[in-house]
């Protein structure tokens, strides 16, 4: 088996924070990279990607829009996202590939509490396990990009793979293989941050003063990075600015839940600590304590009253049910 | 001879205990294997992972039935008295056993009627939130996250509860598992836990 | 393709497609190559990111195309002769063009006689009654050795090059702005960058489409182009040329083999009624050279015609009978798919064939057309797929009942289930491989096209009938003659010699003594005795520029730039080291397949050997419609002529019967230019039975611009009802900021957009988009004037 | 996607993970993914049919071609060597094979007749002979062998044949050398349109 296919991170791992990597050696790491600027829309890559994984084909309807479907879905791993926008008088269709972006710190990955069913290679693909899946959607909440979609008759989420089939018999993504005027690239993440570098450079000598390189660091850069022309307007190609792996909540929830573990052994600890101390209760035939017999007098007299009378048995056993 | 018996609790409220007291194991269980990786095994108590995130809001639901009625049944016994009052500052001698010092009780103590009403406000977070997460699609992700924390923080306090109510309604004092078994305790027991009870009990 | 062969020599894309990589500056123009040929667009990129060079889109749309191009102008639709004689105005005015090129290779030293003139909109020599030019009036200046008189210093007045610059000297910037509908401003900022090419280290390509050959002045909109890259020295030369991007997968091909009104494989001509033996065909069809210094290859036209009568004919082709001469039919006039469809109406067309081919939806006048087709007596559609054109008779608001033409319907192979090669828009034939067995039920073409031919020739042996000779007489040596092999057709196209049974490996060799056959001399030397040219995947390229030599075939010779004489200059030393097309090293040309003899010296003979000038023609009489362009309104317009409202149309295009009635000019009703098109996702009809294309663009739609769609109260995606005095169409608005009201002679021109690919037939129907185009075309191809015309719009 | 197909190396079942901390670790350290769907086919070069950039492809086939087989292709993708494409596909290249197995081919000849309201099914045989009657008809009820003028024209005016632009060069010209031979003049295709 390639050695790209060694596995770093297992979701709901005691620690899925911790890259297995530092454990093991892995193979290379890859990158793929997609230059907003050479992107013509063609969806070449969307049709590619749902013949190579056959993904099936979903109705659709022109919703007033060159972009074939609304939004991404269990069938739809990919997809073109078109927008008009005007900057400085100048109208640009900002045409965007939408799909997972394997994030150095895949907060699905993080989310997930199913073991196994979100993986991250050393190679930097970050891949569902649907047969580990068990529909709970954490994922989607987890990832800050919004890209897993949950097919609601096989309970299961799913997103783009990154073809990791073509990747581990050596051959590039789908997406990539078709993308009619290079705009999608694909080698390793170093050599994909250097040719970011240089389409960035070209970009801004084409008078795109703003372009950038899409890497973001809160989600520890991404395997899929975007150049982007207009690197001041990241919303306009629905962008996050600052995502992360780990928002507040989640931070919170990963803390409380240690807090937690502790918390709940204690508490088990504690009950056996008090059994131990105080051992069962064992009363006396008025109800004291029987190891306490012997302390000082009740005040409260109306505790023995009708102790062994008897007379409220019948009474008392239907009281609360009549 | 046998010790008399007082009736505590009716069959209906009894089913309405385990209706609320299993699910709430099951969801708590489930919960938990969630929460914890290395307890995702207990999923198996619901059929495995898949079925367990199916069946867990399902459970849900008829926990939520269960806590529903049990309030309108119980809310009544379970206001605070100046008694009850009394009996909370006196908690540690309870705990102590230091019986001599804990405040008469009535049919519940101050403890149990605490427990009632967390227990209550819990099931609020957890429907709240757990309907959130049971229908994600509805909400954004931010949202979520914070009813995943909420959800957790529920668990961790209704599983902290649960030991306590299991510890004590067990083994910490014999004869109080079997009010909830066939519904009756010894006037031994009524007389020393719930004095007032016992004595509204037996009044002639 | 007519107008480059006017200008040029020969009718095809100059270049090829990876060629492009070598530019400096695209000018991308009536093309939307980023929606339609998206992986040869690839390399316009690739120019952009590596070479820095710059991408323009002029269009009446903001495409897929313009959103990664450097510069995008809005022109409104039929508007192009006029942006680019500004841009050859701006050349010359700025003195830009490339002199020594101009000088050299083209024909603007000639001198042209006096009869010449323009006036009005009409070139000298207008016919009213017969509307149109006797040509004899734009005939060149003769000197006393009987050639054309020519001036060097290019400072006659009656030289090309004055006449071509007073020509164009009305098309100033504020003309352009006026007639297209941009600014001024916009306009000078594109004309700086393109005309930024002529000069020595510089190149400019052009790429375009059927968005200019699909008007009524479609021809001459491509003669402004090349004249245009002609002054700027790009023809020749890699990095260069004029691109026609062709649509199909074998356009180039079907074309070169003539599955084309008017002529015969490899361009040769039909013969006509007047032309009653061979001698007179080949006197009218061979070209004589008008200067001394011409190769005049065409001069070679009868051992083209001869082999090729060879090749169909055989034994029964001989010099007593003219090498069967009279076997093929005489054409009398026009016969292109306008002038068939004006057959049917008149109904004397009785059987109509279509083959891998859906007529109905490809127009113009769908009401027209389905009232033609009703009038066939019968109709065979022979397609892979079940298409609207066989299914006419069930189209929306036809009565069956009433429609008593006979329709067969054939299911064919299609590509994958048969080997044989497609010629791509760059000229290279390409052998593909036979992947599958056609499914159980179907049949190839090969096999069809053999059964119809000898079933009909045993019905005429059985019965007799009409004069059938040349059906008796075909040359059918096919191993099964019921189904040639593709080998079998690919080294009959090559051609063999005769005496020694061998495959030929040039034209070079053909003969006119029917020594030889060739059923298509272009293709000669694409199946040799070294075997199937066009199957060679060799990937080696040691020029850099992407010519590969060693990558199947490219006509004629392998050549891979046409016209690469031009890329150097008068002594044969490139006019850019950097982008060599071919070189002369003082005994042989190297680089490129030589367009010229590998060891004519340089100074020999012109560069364009196709010509009878021996040069490019700048001026040229090969066009029915002027030997310079000329702006003329398309026949639906929005605006009356600028330049000369008193002849606003092409003067000499063909009005057929009725078509007057059914435009709608200077009518308030229908207020907004539209054009059509295709979009990336889909290819013309055939992708109605692909799913995941349907899914990826799946619903007929109209383009239109915010603030027209905020004047008639039509959201986004709503539904939209477009109609012109033709027909009416219905779709989801698609309502953008990618197309712009234009002022257009001080007024404001709304234009609206629509897809074609759609019809009653498919995973999803929808609106026909030709049901509102006219039925005119081209005064010299007659292609249909589908990209401009008038509707108006409502929501539905 | 038949997720089935794909199978992961599981240290174990339910939630077994490792405790990297004890210095041993049961999460899975190599996974297998599906498998690659062309890893077996036969590679057949060909070239796209829809536009004229004339991108090399490859098919992918299924089927060893043994005499009780029929072949199927499986997959296209762009053959990387090319030097129009380089490997690259536009959606419509990428989605061809869908245009070869669509399952709206048709596999039957079908024959309208006038007036009908719908088609009919008729066998290869019959159809090829309906199509030799009305074409030899046509052609001798139009032909022309002298114009008015009495000169030889040989013309048969009473059928066009349009297409095609997406036959290859071998039977486009087999199209133009059997029509021409025929006597027709109306003969076009799509370059027109």
């Amino acid at each position: 088996m390639a050695d790209s296919l060694t596995i770093r991170r297992v979701s709901a791992s005691p620690d899925a924070f911790i890259p297995i990597s530092a454990l093991r050696s892995g193979g290379p790491t890859y990158a793929k990279l997609v230059d907003i600027g050479a992107c013509i829309g063609c969806k070449g890559c969307e049709v590619a990607c749902k013949e190579w994984n056959d993904l099936g084909v979903e109705p659709t309807a022109n919703f007033g829009s060159y972009q074939s479907h609304r939004d991404l879905s269990p069938k739809t791993w990919l997809l073109m996202r078109f927008n008009e926008v005007e900057v400085d008088g100048n109208l640009n269709w900002l045409i965007k590939k939408d799909a997972c972006l394997h994030c150095e710190d895949p907060g699905c990955l993080f989310s997930c509490p199913a073991p196994g069913a979100i993986v991250q290679y050393t190679n930097g693909i970050v891949d569902f396990n649907q047969e580990s899946c068990i529909g709970c959607q954490y994922c989607v909440t987890g990832c800050p990009f919004d890209i897993p979609r949950f097919d609601a008759s096989t309970r299961k989420v799913s997103k783009c793979n990154m073809c990791v089939d073509r990747v581990e018999a050596g051959l590039e993504p789908a997406c990539v293989k078709t993308c009619p005027t290079n705009a999608i690239s694909w080698g390793s993440k170093h050599d994909m941050l250097a040719l970011a570098d240089q389409k960035v450079e070209t970009l801004q000598s084409r008078g795109y003063a703003n372009a950038a390189v899409y890497n973001p660091a809160g989600v520890g850069g991404t395997h899929m990075m975007y150049v982007v022309p207009h690197g001041d307007r990241l919303a306009d190609y629905s962008l996050p600015s600052d995502p992360t792996a780990s928002p507040a909540p989640m931070t919170g929830l990963m803390f409380m839940k240690r807090l937690g573990a502790w918390m709940m052994g204690f508490g088990v600890l504690g009950a056996l600590v008090h059994f131990l101390r105080y051992g069962p209760e064992r009363l006396d035939e008025h109800g004291d304590h029987r190891d306490h017999g012997d302390g000082p007098a009740r005040e409260a007299p109306s505790a023995r009253l009708g102790g062994h009378d008897g007379h409220g048995d019948g009474p008392a056993r239907q009281a609360p049910s009549a | 001879m046998a010790e008399r018996l007082l009736t505590r609790f009716s069959f209906f409220e009894r089913i309405l205990h385990w209706v609320v007291g299993v699910t709430f194991v099951l969801l708590l269980a489930t919960g938990l294997a969630f929460a914890y990786p290395a307890l995702f095994w207990l999923t198996a108590l619901l059929g495995g992972g898949p079925s367990a995130r199916v069946l867990h809001p399902w459970v849900g639901v008829l926990f939520t039935a269960g806590m529903a009625a049990m309030i309108v049944v119980w809310f009544r016994d379970m206001f605070l008295s100046d008694s009850d009052r009394r009996w909370l500052r006196a908690v540690r001698a309870y705990a102590t056993r230091d019986s001599a010092n804990v405040p008469p009780a009535g049919k519940y103590n101050a403890g149990q009627k605490m427990f009632f009403w967390v227990q209550g406000a819990l099931a609020v977070v957890f429907v709240a939130s757990g309907v959130a997460l049971w229908f994600p699609a509805a909400f954004g992700a931010s949202f979520l996250q914070w009813m995943r924390l909420a959800h957790y923080l529920a668990t961790l306090g209704g599983g902290l509860f649960l030991i306590v109510h299991v510890y004590l309604g067990t083994v910490a004092y014999p004869g109080t598992a079997r009010a909830m078994i066939d519904g009756t305790v010894t006037e031994r027991w009524a007389r020393h836990h719930h004095p007032r009870w016992h004595e509204e009990q037996t009044r002639p | 393709m007519a107008s480059l062969a006017a200008t040029f020599g020969r009718g095809a894309m100059t270049n090829h497609w990876k060629d492009i990589k070598n530019t400096d500056v695209i000018l991308v123009m009536g093309a939307n190559p980023a929606e339609n040929h998206p992986c040869g667009f690839k390399w316009a990129v690739e120019a952009r990111d590596d070479r820095g060079a710059k991408l323009l889109t002029i269009d009446p749309r903001f495409t897929r195309t313009s959103a990664v191009a450097d510069r995008h102008m809005q022109i409104r639709p039929g508007s192009d002769i006029a942006v680019l004689g500004g841009l050859i105005r701006y050349a010359l005015e700025n003195d830009l063009h490339h002199a020594d090129y101009v000088r050299a290779h083209t024909n603007a030293t000639f001198v042209v006689g006096e009869e010449y003139g323009f006036a009005d909109g009409l070139f000298a020599g207008f016919d009213e009654a017969a509307s149109n030019y006797d040509k004899t009036a734009w005939d060149y200046e003769r000197g006393p050795d009987g050639y054309v008189r020519r001036d060097p210093s290019l400072e006659h007045p009656r030289s090309v090059f004055q006449l071509l610059k007073q020509h164009y000297d009305r098309y100033t910037p504020e003309v352009v702005a006026d007639i297209a509908g941009c600014t001024a401003d916009e306009f000078l900022q594109m004309a700086e960058i393109i005309c930024s090419t002529g000069r020595a280290d510089r190149v400019g390509t052009i790429m375009y489409a059927v968005g200019w050959t699909m008007h009524t002045v479609g021809s001459q909109i491509i003669r402004t182009a090349a004249i245009l890259q002609l002054l700027l020295g790009n023809i020749g030369r890699p990095g260069g040329g004029i691109n026609a991007l062709r649509g199909h997968a074998n356009v180039q091909g079907a074309t070169d083999h003539a599955i084309v009104a008017g002529i015969l494989p490899g361009y040769l001509k039909v013969p006509t009624p007047p032309q009653t033996s061979l001698a007179a065909h080949l006197r009218d069809s061979t070209p004589r050279p008008l200067v001394a210094d011409t190769v005049n290859y065409w001069g070679n036209y009868p051992k083209f015609y001869v082999s090729q009568m060879k090749a169909w004919f055989g034994e029964h082709a001989t010099p007593e009978n003219d090498f069967a001469y009279h076997h093929l039919a005489k054409q009398d006039g026009d016969a292109t798919w306008l002038t068939i469809w004006d057959k049917a109406r008149e109904g004397t067309l009785e059987g109509f064939v279509a083959l891998g081919f859906n007529p109905l939806l490809a127009g113009p006048d769908v009401p027209r057309l389905l009232d033609s087709m009703s009038k066939l007596k019968w109709k065979v559609v022979i397609d892979p797929f079940m298409l609207d054109s066989a299914e006419f008779w069930k189209a929306p608001g036809m009565d069956p009942a009433a429609i008593d033409t006979e329709v067969l319907y054939l299911p064919s192979s299609h590509w994958i289930e048969r080997d044989g090669s497609f010629t791509n828009s760059g000229r290279w034939a390409q052998w593909k491989e036979k992947a599958v067995d056609p499914p159980i039920g179907v049949q190839p073409d090969t096999w069809i096209l053999s059964e119809l031919f000898w079933r009909v020739k045993e019905l005429y042996q059985a019965e007799g009938g009409a004069w059938n000779d040349a059906i008796q007489q075909l040359t059918w040596d096919y191993l099964n003659p019921r189904e040639p092999t593709m080998v079998e057709l690919a080294k009959e196209i090559n051609g063999y010699d005769r005496t020694t049974g061998r495959l030929l490996s040039s034209f070079g060799e053909l003969a006119d003594d029917g020594t030889t056959t060739s059923g298509n001399w272009i293709y000669t030397g694409s199946y040799t005795e070294a075997g199937n040219q066009m199957q060679r995947r060799g990937t080696a390229d040691p020029t850099g520029l992407g010519m590969h030599h060693d990558w199947a075939f490219s006509w004629p010779a392998n050549r891979r730039v046409l016209y690469n004489r031009a890329s150097a200059d008068a002594e044969g030393r490139p006019w850019d080291q950097s982008r060599a097309g071919i070189a002369w090293n003082g005994r042989e040309w190297i680089g490129d397949v030589p367009d010229y003899g590998r060891t004519t010296p340089p100074d020999a003979a012109g560069a364009f050997i196709m010509t009878e000038e021996g040069v490019a023609r700048l001026f040229s009489s090969h066009l029915a419609d002027g030997p310079f362009s000329e702006h003329y309104e398309p026949v639906e317009s929005p605006s009356p002529n600028a330049l000369h409202d008193n002849v606003a149309v092409n003067p000499v295009i063909r009005w057929y019967d009725g078509v007057r009635e059914s435009l709608a000019n200077g009518d308030d009703d229908y207020p907004y230019a539209c054009t059509i098109y295709r979009v990336v996702e889909r290819e013309h009809f055939v992708t109605s039975n692909v799913p995941l294309l349907v899914e990826a663009m799946p619903d007929f739609f109209v383009e239109l611009p915010e603030g027209l769609a905020a004047e008639k109260g039509i959201p986004n995606g709503s539904q939209v009802r477009v109609w012109s005095k033709r027909g009416e169409v219905q779709g989801t608005a698609i309502v953008t900021k990618r197309i712009k009201p234009l002022r257009v002679n001080g007024r404001v021109v709304w234009t609206v957009g629509i897809p074609v690919h759609w019809g009653f037939v498919g995973i999803t129907q929808g609106s026909m988009a030709n049901l509102l185009t006219p039925f005119i075309g081209d005064a010299n191809t007659r292609c249909p004037e589908f990209k401009s015309f008038l509707v108006n719009v409502e929501r539905a | 996607m038949d997720i089935s197909r794909r199978t992961f190396i599981k240290a174990a079942a339910g939630g077994a993970v490792g405790v990297s901390a004890l210095g041993f670790d049961l999460r899975p350290a190599q996974a297998a993914v599906r498998q690659l769907k062309i890893r077996n086919a036969t590679e057949y070069r060909t070239v796209c049919p829809y536009c004229a950039v004339g991108c090399g492809t490859i098919a992918y086939v299924h089927g060893s071609g043994g005499l009780n087989t029929r072949n199927t292709v499986i997959h296209v993708e762009g053959d990387p060597d090319s030097p129009i494409n380089g490997g690259t596909l536009c959606p419509k290249g990428a989605s061809q094979m869908e245009l070869a197995i669509s399952p709206r081919l048709r596999h039957q000849p079908l024959l309208r007749r006038a007036g009908a309201a719908d088609w009919e099914e008729v066998d290869w045989d019959t159809a090829m002979d309906w199509f030799a009657r009305k074409f030899k008809d046509s052609r001798d009820a139009s032909f022309r062998e002298r114009d008015d003028a009495g000169r030889v024209v040989n013309r048969a005016d009473g059928i066009a044949w349009v297409g095609s632009a997406t036959v290859s060069n071998e039977d486009a010209y087999l199209i133009t050398k059997t029509m021409r031979a025929m006597g027709l003049v109306y003969i076009d295709h799509q370059a027109r349109i």
